[in-house]
């Protein structure tokens, strides 16, 4: 069943448990990379382009003006409301989680200006548990909105997310309408919203806020179905596009509006910032 | 039962009458039943409790949102169509009547035999089917008309073509609809409410839950896939998220059971179809009247508060 | 181009010049009719089922309470804003259309009930130029939809129509959004409309009115498409499915909302008037 | 010039003026080429004089809607997708600014080279080109964004997956998206105005035309083949149906006729669009300002006096 996907591209990233994969080895031509050298080139392989996943420190640190972001709400934490154990308890998966990434969360938020145009900011860590969508994600995310809607300046979302968090149950699933409810009172307020999806954007995250901004980019490369390509493939047995869900064939078949290189998008979010903010 | 468990179910048992339990039952006449379900909750849901729900929830023999609908509406027209591409037979829409007032209905469709279910593609809809929906909800909005969405199906199809046609996007402006309308909105989990492919019809202002639904945001055995990888550890898996509706009406998820007959609906479905009646009717009648700008704030705010954090 | 098949259907379907074919002979089965027989069968073949046309007359008295239909500007008349000349002049046309039909134009309209729901009518006759609407058409399906509005009961169009009519140019065209602002009117006056699609519902009728009802109902069989099926083959040279265009493959294609054989279209009609009747 | 013609011709003259003839240009400094406009306009024009608008308005070195937009724009940012099936290239949509105000643009688009207008289907559009647009519309009415249009379209294309797409449907609510918008807009026939393809995206409390292009119910093929059965006949057509602009303006059709460089936009695409953006910055400067329930009033009044009729 489609629901499935929520959480397993969390388990399809995840570096193999025997760690034969260097993480810094380019998955398109093979090309190995320091961290050093990919951080300086944000993260992009300079041979083929393809784009590693970028953090979210990373991403603001690019995205925005020097010394302008200032984080909002960065002590919010989840609770485990079901008292959820698989093979671990939640609350250790998030502990573990915290220690590996320097991060309270999926996401960092926060104002900042970029091209010198004010913005509220929403970005997403793929690297904290599959960048999965729990209270705290939707929480952080809405406040985002209303910040956004009370400083009057345009929301700028950076997605990368394997869906809804498994471990929260049904309150995982309730992420989705959060957030749509806070997109629909930010846009009520006159508010504008830019999307970034970035490698991957799938399950939860994309039908839900990822894809209500008023105007969508994607990575390239980047991964965005709603349905993940393993489960397509088990449940319908089709033989997959070589391209099935990748940001390219999501703009040929009319969900994105571009894709843009990971270089370009501090310039390109600046032009749209310039473009929102000057309405009646 | 011990101390605890006996002062956790009384906190419960506050929790829910404050939270209008058992909404749809009138409570004059209606003490039997609430007794029995008062009975069933008072314990924490058992593992097996919980797999029972997901077994009723999947009963072939349960009702379905056409039972329901033959059974509740009178002067039943089905809309079809997107009026772009298709009209996607596992999600039905259309307009009825309840006591005489209009409504527009929409809600996911499985199918009865193999035939039928293999038409309605086993209640998945696609993005054509969300869309549907979307523009019958503005064809409501637009005529004062109430919504009511019976929720009812495993997810949102997983296919090739679905995910060309923008599945996730449909979903999430299905939601955006429905966080918009300025009519009253009700939806029920009739019986599966699986992910996405459920929400996208269920922002509305009182969400209902029948006693044997489930309502997920992942399948017992995708989840059991992902954990343990293996699918036979669905029961497992499903006893660790908890779908049943005590649960969800214990994290403020839902804010109504509504009651099956003793052994479920599958078994009667005219005494299922009238309990359902009375729950849509009460929960359409509180909200009558209330302005549409009124209703869209308080359904943006129940939505808003949902989720547990510190 | 395509705007070519706004006016190709009327010829397509009018009688050969030599009168080879019998009017009344199915093109469907073949059977043959009385205009008699036909007419209490309300033009509907006993054999097959095929439709044929329904003059509008027939039409109001089959759909509408008996002795409730009161006609609405029944005497605006068309100018020729052009001089238009073909083979003849348009003002000869129009007499000509006048005398052979008994109506001053392609469309009939005026109060009436079905079922005991009051509604408005606006009914289209095809064998007026076939069903092309100009000037008057759009005036009168207009002022049909402010007189719903004012009396605060739906509309219901029956359309059958080959498009805008070329005689009266640009003004032609222009009848498109005239309809389409008139709707507009109506719905923000908490009004309604049900349009019903009869053969052929083609050209600028598709693309303005007849696709704009809150419902769509079609009679079997009818052609409903922008482009004739003769302008498509022509200009894409693709091979043209069977149903190319038809009720039923729109009906697939999620255009239309039922098929509605002819004989149930008063009772279907009365439900949905009383649907839309009792809003808040 | 005979007397009875003369009188024709002050009357029109008249009413052009009244109608805000030449609404682009600028009165001062632009004398000449107005004097070169009345003059045109002073006689009735001939059927070579509308066979020759006819022939420009398709010059394939005529500037189409991205030479204006990459011209008259700046921070131009393409709009891409209908959030459904496709991008359809015939039809382009963006943000940019004029004066520093941001405006949304939605255009057909020829193409310059044969793959341009194979991948731009010669700016035919499929219905979910329209419905690109408007999900543009909405967006620039959600954000208080003035609407740009420009129409340069043989029609909507005529196939069998555009049927079956809805190309009907699409143009009808592309209409009705327009006479529902709350911002100001603009549109301007900047080639060939073809039929439905045109009208749905021309719903505009202003509508311009460009001198030499024109807008009709029919191509003049089309005509022809109708009603002489020899497409070869085209001249004759237009002859009879009058899609040139001075006919336009005088049948109440258009509010103003954009002037181009003498020997037509074709030759000098900077000057054409200096031209252009003065009429469209005109236009936009006189609707400033005006609510949106004033705006969609007076629109749809315009629309619906449209017609003549005893
Ligand atoms: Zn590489
Ligand atoms: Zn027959």
């Amino acid at each position: 069943m489609s629901s499935r996907i929520d959480v397993s591209i969390e388990h399809k990233h995840a570096p193999a448990p025997d760690g034969k994969r260097h993480p810094n080895t380019c998955p398109s031509c093979s090309s190995h990379y320091r961290d050093d050298e990919l951080d300086s080139a944000l993260w992009v392989c300079s041979q083929c382009g393809h784009h590693f996943p970028m953090r979210a420190r990373a991403r603001i640190a690019h995205l925005t003006d020097d010394g302008t972001f200032a984080e909002a709400d960065a002590d919010v934490r989840s609770e485990d409301p079901l008292d959820f154990f698989d093979l671990r308890p939640y609350s250790e998966r998030l502990a573990e989680a915290e220690l590996a990434t320097g991060l309270g969360e999926a996401i960092v938020t926060g104002a900042a200006t970029i091209g010198g145009h004010a913005c509220e900011l929403a970005v997403m860590d793929f690297a904290f548990m599959g960048g999965s969508m729990g209270s705290v994600v939707g929480e952080k995310f809405s406040r985002a909105c209303d910040s956004a809607a009370e400083r009057g300046a345009p929301l700028v979302s950076v997605s990368a997310s394997g869906g809804a968090r498994m471990q929260e149950g049904i309150l995982a699933l309730m992420q989705l309408p959060k957030t749509v409810c806070a997109i629909a009172d930010l846009h009520d307020a006159g508010g504008s919203m830019i999307s970034v999806l970035a490698h991957p954007t799938t399950g939860g995250v994309l039908a839900s806020f990822a894809s209500l901004g008023d105007v969508l980019l994607a990575e390239p490369g980047a991964l965005m179905s709603f349905a993940g390509p393993r489960v397509v493939q088990q449940t319908t047995r089709e033989r997959l596009p070589e391209d099935f869900g990748l940001a390219e064939s999501n703009l040929r078949h009319g969900h994105v509006d571009a894709v843009v290189p990971r270089p370009e998008l501090p310039d390109t979010i600046a032009k749209l910032l310039g473009l929102f903010g000057n309405a009646r | 039962m011990p101390g605890e468990a006996e002062l956790r179910l009384r906190e419960r048992l506050t929790k829910l009458r404050q939270m209008r339990l058992l909404g749809g039952a009138n409570l004059q006449g209606e003490l039997e039943r609430l007794q029995r379900q008062l009975d069933r909750i008072a314990a924490e849901p058992t593992d097996e409790e919980i797999w029972r729900s997901v077994e009723l929830a999947r009963h072939q023999d349960r009702p379905y949102t056409l039972d329901y609908v033959h059974r509740l509406l009178d002067d039943w027209f089905e809309l079809r169509g997107d009026r772009a591409r298709a009209d996607d037979a596992a999600l039905v829409t259309g307009l009825g009547r309840i006591d005489g007032r209009t409504v527009a209905l929409v809600g996911q469709q499985k199918g009865r035999d193999i035939k039928e279910r293999t038409k309605r593609n086993f209640g998945m809809a696609y993005p054509e089917g969300y869309r549907k929906a979307m523009r019958v909800m503005e064809l409501a909005d637009r005529h004062g008309f109430p919504l009511v969405s019976l929720v009812d199906t495993p997810g949102a199809y997983p296919g090739v073509a679905a995910e060309q046609h923008g599945q996730g996007g449909a979903i999430a402006h299905s939601q955006a609809t429905m966080a918009r309308l300025g009519v009253p909105t009700v939806a029920c989990v009739i019986g599966e409410g699986g992910s996405g492919g459920a929400i996208a019809l269920a922002v509305a202002d009182r969400v209902l839950m029948q006693e044997n639904a489930i309502y997920s945001v992942i399948s017992p055995e995708g989840c059991a896939a992902i954990l343990w990888r293996d699918a036979s550890q669905a029961r497992r898996a499903a006893a660790a998220f908890k779908p049943d509706a005590p649960h969800c009406l214990e994290l403020g998820v839902i804010d109504a059971i509504v009651p099956e007959p003793p052994a479920g609906a599958h078994v009667d479905h005219d005494e299922a179809a009238r309990l359902l009646g009375e729950s849509l009717r009460e929960a359409l009648d509180e909200l009558e009247g209330i302005p549409g700008d009124e209703l869209r704030r308080r359904r943006r705010a129940k939505f808003r508060a949902l989720g547990v954090f510190v």
